[in-house]
């Protein structure tokens, strides 16, 4: 099999894998890395609970062959807490209460923080047009918006 | 999907040279957002896959007083809108380029790929058409530029060779008195194929009064994005009112010829081809005379 | 909103603490069916038919068998042998075993497009569906029918050879796609028409659609030599997993353990098992564990979905606006085998009102497309969609107010439903009301093309087998152990009816979703019981804890138990009136002193009809250009009896409504003229986006559930019936144009709009 | 006496019959006795001494969830549905 040999830096820490030039960077994070925190819903680009950021910019994982992360850096939902605590949108979404079963929570966060790491007070329009390509069936979407204002603004208070 | 070569060249020449390798068909991929879809869905199949990210004439985005706007094939739909010159002179283009798929799909999805894609329903293909952009073609005999809107043959099809690639798309600089939009509709507000898809751009003479210009594009409506060459010409020289701008919308619907599929009907796809026709005469006439018309990225 | 009616009364109760399990779902942390890994794990992939009704010939699999990394083939041959007429009762009726079994892996016929015909167990997953691609199956395609319609017809193409109709428990003598007639009737229908002042009668259509949950199906079994069988799945439901799995492989229960992972949305579509056996037989086939992933295209076009559904009703009102009289005939599509909802719609169709005189004749179809499943409230939509629109006609006629008319007909405590039942106390003019008095009802709509809409609907609140068990750590914290599931935060509602019996800090009180070899037996989450069965169980486990506790205190202070009482968080010593003690003191005491106190609340509960009522109100916007709808904003109001914890009862409501907007507007399965279904992806199955709604207001309705210590009613499903009425109200009110075929597609809107204006002058139109 | 209703598909059996009134105290008592006026409705309703599946007795209408065995009071009604479940 012709594998190939990866090097990127992942939630901070540099890691190196062997992939097959097939297996999307979803499939090599779940499967062979062990980040379950990205979800799969339609592997198709549209549902967005595969979220990750790349270099700065809002991708979906199963639409990113592995092969292609060489030399960048990714940001999974497991990325977003530190050890001081969890992500203001973690925290808001938890009292918002802006999950019910939860698959497409982190997808959303992890739209929500590149938002917010371009817009730190974005309106809702601006929330609900970036937040178009993550679906959930659960909530109605009202208290995720919610929480992400509010985390919003604790984001742009401490910036 | 089937396993296939992966390689990435970083310039030009090599790109074709593997292009042109006649062992094992190749296909290209730049933000893969179809690609990937395409052959995972064994829709078809490639032995190689050629990513062309790494090419720099694929990745300039850059603007010129004489040579106008070029925009790489690889360049993703995020670059355009965030980029000062295509906000300021192009908002036809940030019209398109905000609503192809999710914040996630403009991360990867590029103008280039968009239109080697060749879909019919092509969101960005009918504004680069009204844009009058030309393509720049690179394979084993040099380059050549096509009209966009002579690079679409088929569904899927273009004028690419097996051993050519699109290196960026030119857009001409904008005239004064100019102004362009594009729309399309879809059920939802985002993340949807084109139903019916128009973008139009127009320079206006006799103090802005009258149509000097008018280049109108449409997608959804024909095997291939379709530029609306008589209902462009039809409305030239005539004064700018509801009346020719109507004119416009019922030329254009009598040029295209839509089909019945899952996403709308032909009668109902005609009928939006008058709408959105319309629709973006309306907006393009407003930007020509300096008024703002909103899109996903630029509220107000 | 919670009109917190009682507060100070509860502690804990209707308060909104943190879910015990948020922060390790923010996190990315929390393991879903999908996520599970063992070692030695193989992958899998299921073959699916791309013909919506076809005889198999024949299925070779060996070229994917000698493909590299494959590891193993299974087809229906490798499940039991099934007789024709072999029944089996799996908690919903009785079914026949092969319906079951040929749903998981198809044997003589596939019924519709993408029915399961063969599953793969590879290295990875890359390499299963590629093997995939190998295997030939021989097809004799016959003529489809995908319509409820043309499926009852005479000449209509046989999906069964052997089914006839069943009526309550009599089968008719003739073979026919139609698996089931009921009737209920009240009163005398025909005298009550010929009273009436006003009769109208109408005809409904509406499409089949998905329950939509993000996370795919999956399913990962390990078959040990030994026989024992373990399966980790996302389910609703365990013990149904156990159940159905055990008779699907014809396996001895006990040898059978499921473990629920976090589950990824079900909204009833995972209620039913699909990989399950597949992934066992896989590994009992290879001897690793197998892990089977649903693709997207696979769940929308191999499981759910709710049944699209043709209802004809008519109505008898006097001059008042009180309904004298109805007569409904509903068919459903049960999907490749038999059971639709029919029974529920038909128990529902006249639930929001008291409807004197009526009668309903339902019917439960099979055609080619997936075996239905539950869906939020199955069935109630499909008929609010039809009695709600046409109440507002009759409005209309007489001059009266949309939310008059339904106050003036609504069903209170004593009235008699159609199916014969009379209701208990029940809040239904409750949320009328509030709906009436509600800032969005009360506040003008203007513009053109706009209109407003309302519309209410109805669930039952299904009791059923719950139980939990709780034991308190030497800290006075408990650890609590249920069997339901948690899809939407029920871990947390439960945990908090335990804390409020002995007054504890609901973070004291650590729920866990047990395996089926952890916990005693309870029914699926689902049916709006939850919060109401497992959480009544919760309330007697602390009960028994209470009780267990006081005994604790009373040997500590060498007195009887009649000597202790349990007032204010304290336990007090009635002779000395100085000694009290906390939990946590108590809990010290008699971790040290005492035999480990171990509480249990074990409930079989009644079926209530005295269930939740919920109205919506929303105010739409017409493109009369074109068609599109947009929702400019939306009001949910249901009785939940007693909110548990506010934040998920708006949740449930606000989830409920919005579906319900997606079925109104663009969700339909579309199918071709070979009966394949083609939108089966999330781009073009369209379920509405951020982008796509306004914020849902929710008003929640407190009248309390009499059959329930904190007076609890189920809140999960109810509200998913009312929007479709309600939209279609609000744009009759904004174009004139009354529409009686879901899902109001744009181009369906530019057509109506189009005919109304050949029959009326164009000012007809634009005013509004 | 307790009300029984019979179901509009099952009053073949009872000759057009909807509500009959009889004896007993438990929901097995009430269906031996309708047996007995109307022969064949047991069959109907119940098989090996239990009630049938796809049948959900009402007792004061709520459907009842312990068998067989469920009291009855000379004031209540008894209904017969099919079996239902949510979503």
């Amino acid at each position: 099999m012709n594998k190939i040999h990866v090097q990127s830096k992942i939630n901070g820490e540099n890691i190196e894998f062997l992939c097959e030039p097939r297996q999307s960077l979803l499939e090599v994070l779940r499967e062979d890395l062990g980040f379950t925190g990205s979800k799969e819903g339609c592997n198709d680009g549209n549902c967005g609970a595969c979220s990750v950021i790349m270099d700065g910019t809002l991708v979906d994982s199963c639409l990113v062959l592995a092969v292609e992360i060489q030399g960048k850096e990714i940001t999974t939902v497991e990325g977003l807490a530190t050890v001081d605590g969890l992500h203001p949108l973690q925290q808001k979404f938890l009292e918002n209460a802006s999950l019910q079963c939860g698959i497409c929570t982190p997808g959303f966060l992890v739209a929500a923080k590149a938002l917010l790491d371009h817009n730190s007070n974005p309106t809702e329009h601006e929330i609900r047009h970036w937040l178009a390509g993550n679906l959930c069936r659960c909530t109605g979407y009202d208290k995720i918006i919610r929480a992400v204002q509010e985390a919003s603004a604790v984001v742009s208070k401490s910036a | 999907m089937k396993n296939f070569e992966y390689t990435a060249p970083n310039t030009l020449r090599k790109a074709i040279s593997i292009l042109a390798d006649k062992n094992g068909n190749s296909r290209i991929l730049a933000g893969g957002t179809d690609l990937i879809v395409q052959l995972r869905g064994s829709r078809f199949q490639a032995e190689r896959v050629v990513d062309v990210k790494n090419i720099p004439e694929l990745n300039e985005l850059s603007y010129g007083s004489k040579k106008g706007l070029t925009i790489g094939a690889a360049v993703p739909c995020y670059r355009i809108y965030q980029n000062a010159d295509c906000v300021e002179r192009y908002p036809g283009l940030i019209d398109s380029a905000a609503i192809i798929g999710g914040i996630q799909i403009q991360g990867r999805a590029s103008f280039g790929g968009n239109v080697c894609n060749s879909s019919p329903s092509a969101d960005t293909i009918p504004v680069l058409i009204a844009y009058g952009s030309k393509c720049e073609i690179a394979g084993p005999n040099g380059k050549r530029r096509v009209p966009i809107e002579d690079f679409c043959t088929g569904p899927g099809k273009n004028v690419l060779q097996p051993d050519e690639l699109l290196v960026s798309i030119r857009i001409p600089t904008i005239k004064n008195a100019s102004g362009a939009h594009y729309l399309r509709f879809i059920p939802r507000n985002e993340m949807d194929i084109a139903v019916v898809g128009a973008g139009a751009y127009v320079e206006l003479g006799n103090r802005k009064r009258t149509f000097k210009k008018v280049r109108i594009g449409l997608a959804a409506v024909a095997p291939t994005p379709l530029f609306a060459r008589e209902a462009s010409e039809l409305i030239v020289g005539r004064e700018v009112n509801d009346a020719t701008i109507e004119a416009a919308a019922e030329a254009a619907k009598a040029s295209s010829k839509p089909i019945s599929d899952m996403r709308g009907t032909a009668e109902y796809r005609t009928h939006l081809v008058g709408v959105m026709t319309k629709r973006a005469l309306q907006g393009a006439v407003k930007r020509a005379r300096g008024g703002f018309v909103p899109n996903a990225v630029q509220e107000n | 909103m919670s009109n917190n009616s009682d507060n100070g009364k509860y502690k804990v109760i209707g308060t909104r603490p943190v879910r015990h399990d948020g922060a390790e779902k923010v996190m990315g942390k929390a393991i879903y069916g999908g996520d599970v890994r063992l070692s030695g794990m193989l992958f899998g992939q299921v073959l699916r038919s791309p013909h919506a009704h076809a005889r198999i010939k024949s299925i070779d699999t060996s070229k994917a068998e000698e493909l590299e990394g494959v590891r193993a083939v299974v087809t229906s041959a490798d499940l039991p042998k099934t007789n024709e007429d072999d029944m089996i009762d799996l908690g919903e009726g009785m079914t026949r075993l092969k319906y079951i079994r040929d749903n998981i892996l198809a044997s003589d016929k596939v019924l519709y497009r993408g029915h399961a015909v063969a599953g793969v167990g590879a290295i990875n997953q890359q390499t299963a569906d590629e093997a995939l691609s190998l295997i030939e199956v021989e097809y004799e395609v016959l003529p489809a029918v995908v319509n409820v319609l043309d499926a009852m017809k005479d000449n209509a193409p046989l999906l069964h050879d052997t089914l006839t109709t069943d009526e309550m428990g009599e089968q008719t003598d003739k073979t026919s796609n139609i698996a089931a007639h009921l009737q209920h009737k009240l009163g005398d229908p025909e005298k009550g028409f010929n009273e009436a002042d006003i009769v109208i009668e109408h005809e409904f259509h509406t499409a089949t659609v998905h329950q939509g949950y993000i996370e795919p199906h999956n399913g990962t079994a390990m078959w040990n030599p030994d026989g024992q069988l373990t399966i980790w799945t996302s389910t609703q439901g365990a013990f149904v997993v156990q159940k159905q799995t055990a008779a699907v492989l014809d396996h001895p229960i006990s040898k059978v353990k499921v473990v629920p992972q976090e589950i990824g949305g079900g909204f009833g579509g995972k209620i039913p098992i699909y990989l399950e056996p597949v992934a066992a037989l896989l590994s009992r086939k290879t001897g690793h564990p197998v892990k089977l992933l649903m693709t997207r295209a696979g769940v929308f076009e191999g499981t759910g979905p709710t049944p699209g559904s043709y209802v004809r009703l008519k109505l008898g009102a006097d001059k008042s606006g009180k309904l004298v009289a109805g007569d409904c005939y509903l068919a459903f599509e049960a999907g490749g085998y038999p059971g639709s909802p029919m029974f529920c719609g038909c128990m529902c169709i006249f639930a929001c009102y008291d409807v004197p005189n009526a009668i309903v004749n339902g019917y439960d179809v099979v055609v080619n497309k997936p075996k239905s499943a539950p869906y939020r409230a199955p069935g109630s939509t499909q008929v609010a969609f039809a009695i709600e629109t046409m109440l507002d006609e009759i409005a209309e006629k007489i001059g009266m107010d949309s939310f008059d008319i339904r106050l003036l007909n609504a069903a209170k405590e004593g009235t008699r439903r159609v199916d014969d039942l009379v209701y208990p106390r029940i809040g239904c003019v409750e949320t009328m009301e509030a709906g009436k008095a509600s800032d969005h009802y009360n506040t003008p709509l203007e513009g053109p093309y706009r209109g407003r809409g309302i519309a209410t609907g109805y669930w039952f609140n299904i009791g059923f087998k719950s139980c939990v068990t709780a034991s308190v750590n030497e800290d006075g914290t408990v650890n609590l152990m249920e069997g339901s599931t948690d899809i939407g935060g029920s871990r947390t509602s439960i945990a908090m009816q335990f804390a409020e019996v002995l007054a504890l800090p609901v973070e004291d009180v650590n729920p866990r979703v047990g395996d089926t070899g952890e916990i005693g037996y309870n029914d699926v989450t689902g049916g709006s019981r939850t919060t109401y069965a497992t959480g009544y169980a919760a309330y007697n486990a602390a009960q028994d804890v209470k009780a267990q506790m006081i005994e604790i205190a009373a040997k500590h202070w060498e007195l009887t138990a009649d000597d202790v009482e349990f007032v204010d968080e304290f336990f007090k010593n009635k002779k000395d009136s100085s000694k009290q003690l906390t939990f946590k003191e108590l809990a010290k005491i008699g971790s040290a002193d005492d035999s480990p106190v171990i509480g249990k609340g074990s409930v079989n509960l009644g079926f209530h009809i005295g269930g939740s009522f919920a109205t919506n109100i929303v105010d739409v916007e017409v493109d009369p250009e074109t068609g599109k709808v947009t929702i400019l904003r939306f009001t949910a109001i249901q009785d939940a009896g007693k909110a548990i914890h506010p934040s998920y009862v708006e949740g449930q409501m606000q989830g409920g409504s919005v579906q319900g907007i997606g079925w109104a507007l663009n969700e339909e399965y579309f199918y071709n003229t070979d009966g394949k279904m083609e939108n089966s992806t999330f781009l073009d199955y369209r379920i509405p986006t951020a982008l796509d709604l306004p914020m849902i207001e929710t008003i929640i309705v407190e009248v309390p559930n009499p059959t329930h210590p904190y007076g609890v009613r189920g809140v999960g499903e109810a509200n998913i019936a009312p929007p479709p009425a309600a939209i279609t109200n609000a744009i009759y009110n904004a174009i004139g144009v009354r529409f009686r075929e879901l899902p109001m597609r744009p181009d369906r809107i530019i057509a109506a709009l189009a005919a109304k204006r050949e029959s009326e002058p164009m000012e007809a139109v634009a005013g509004s | 006496m307790p009300k029984v209703s019979i179901p509009p598909l099952m009053q073949k059996l009872t000759h057009g019959t909807s509500v009959v009134l009889v004896e007993g105290e438990t929901v097995r008592e009430v269906i031996d006795n309708l047996e007995k006026k109307y022969p064949g409705t047991k069959d109907r309703l119940c098989e090996n001494n239990r009630i049938r599946p796809n049948i959900a007795v009402a007792v004061n209408s709520e459907i009842i969830t312990v068998g067989l065995r469920k009291q009855v009071e000379p004031d209540n009604e008894v209904h017969f549905l099919p079996a239902i479940s949510g979503g």
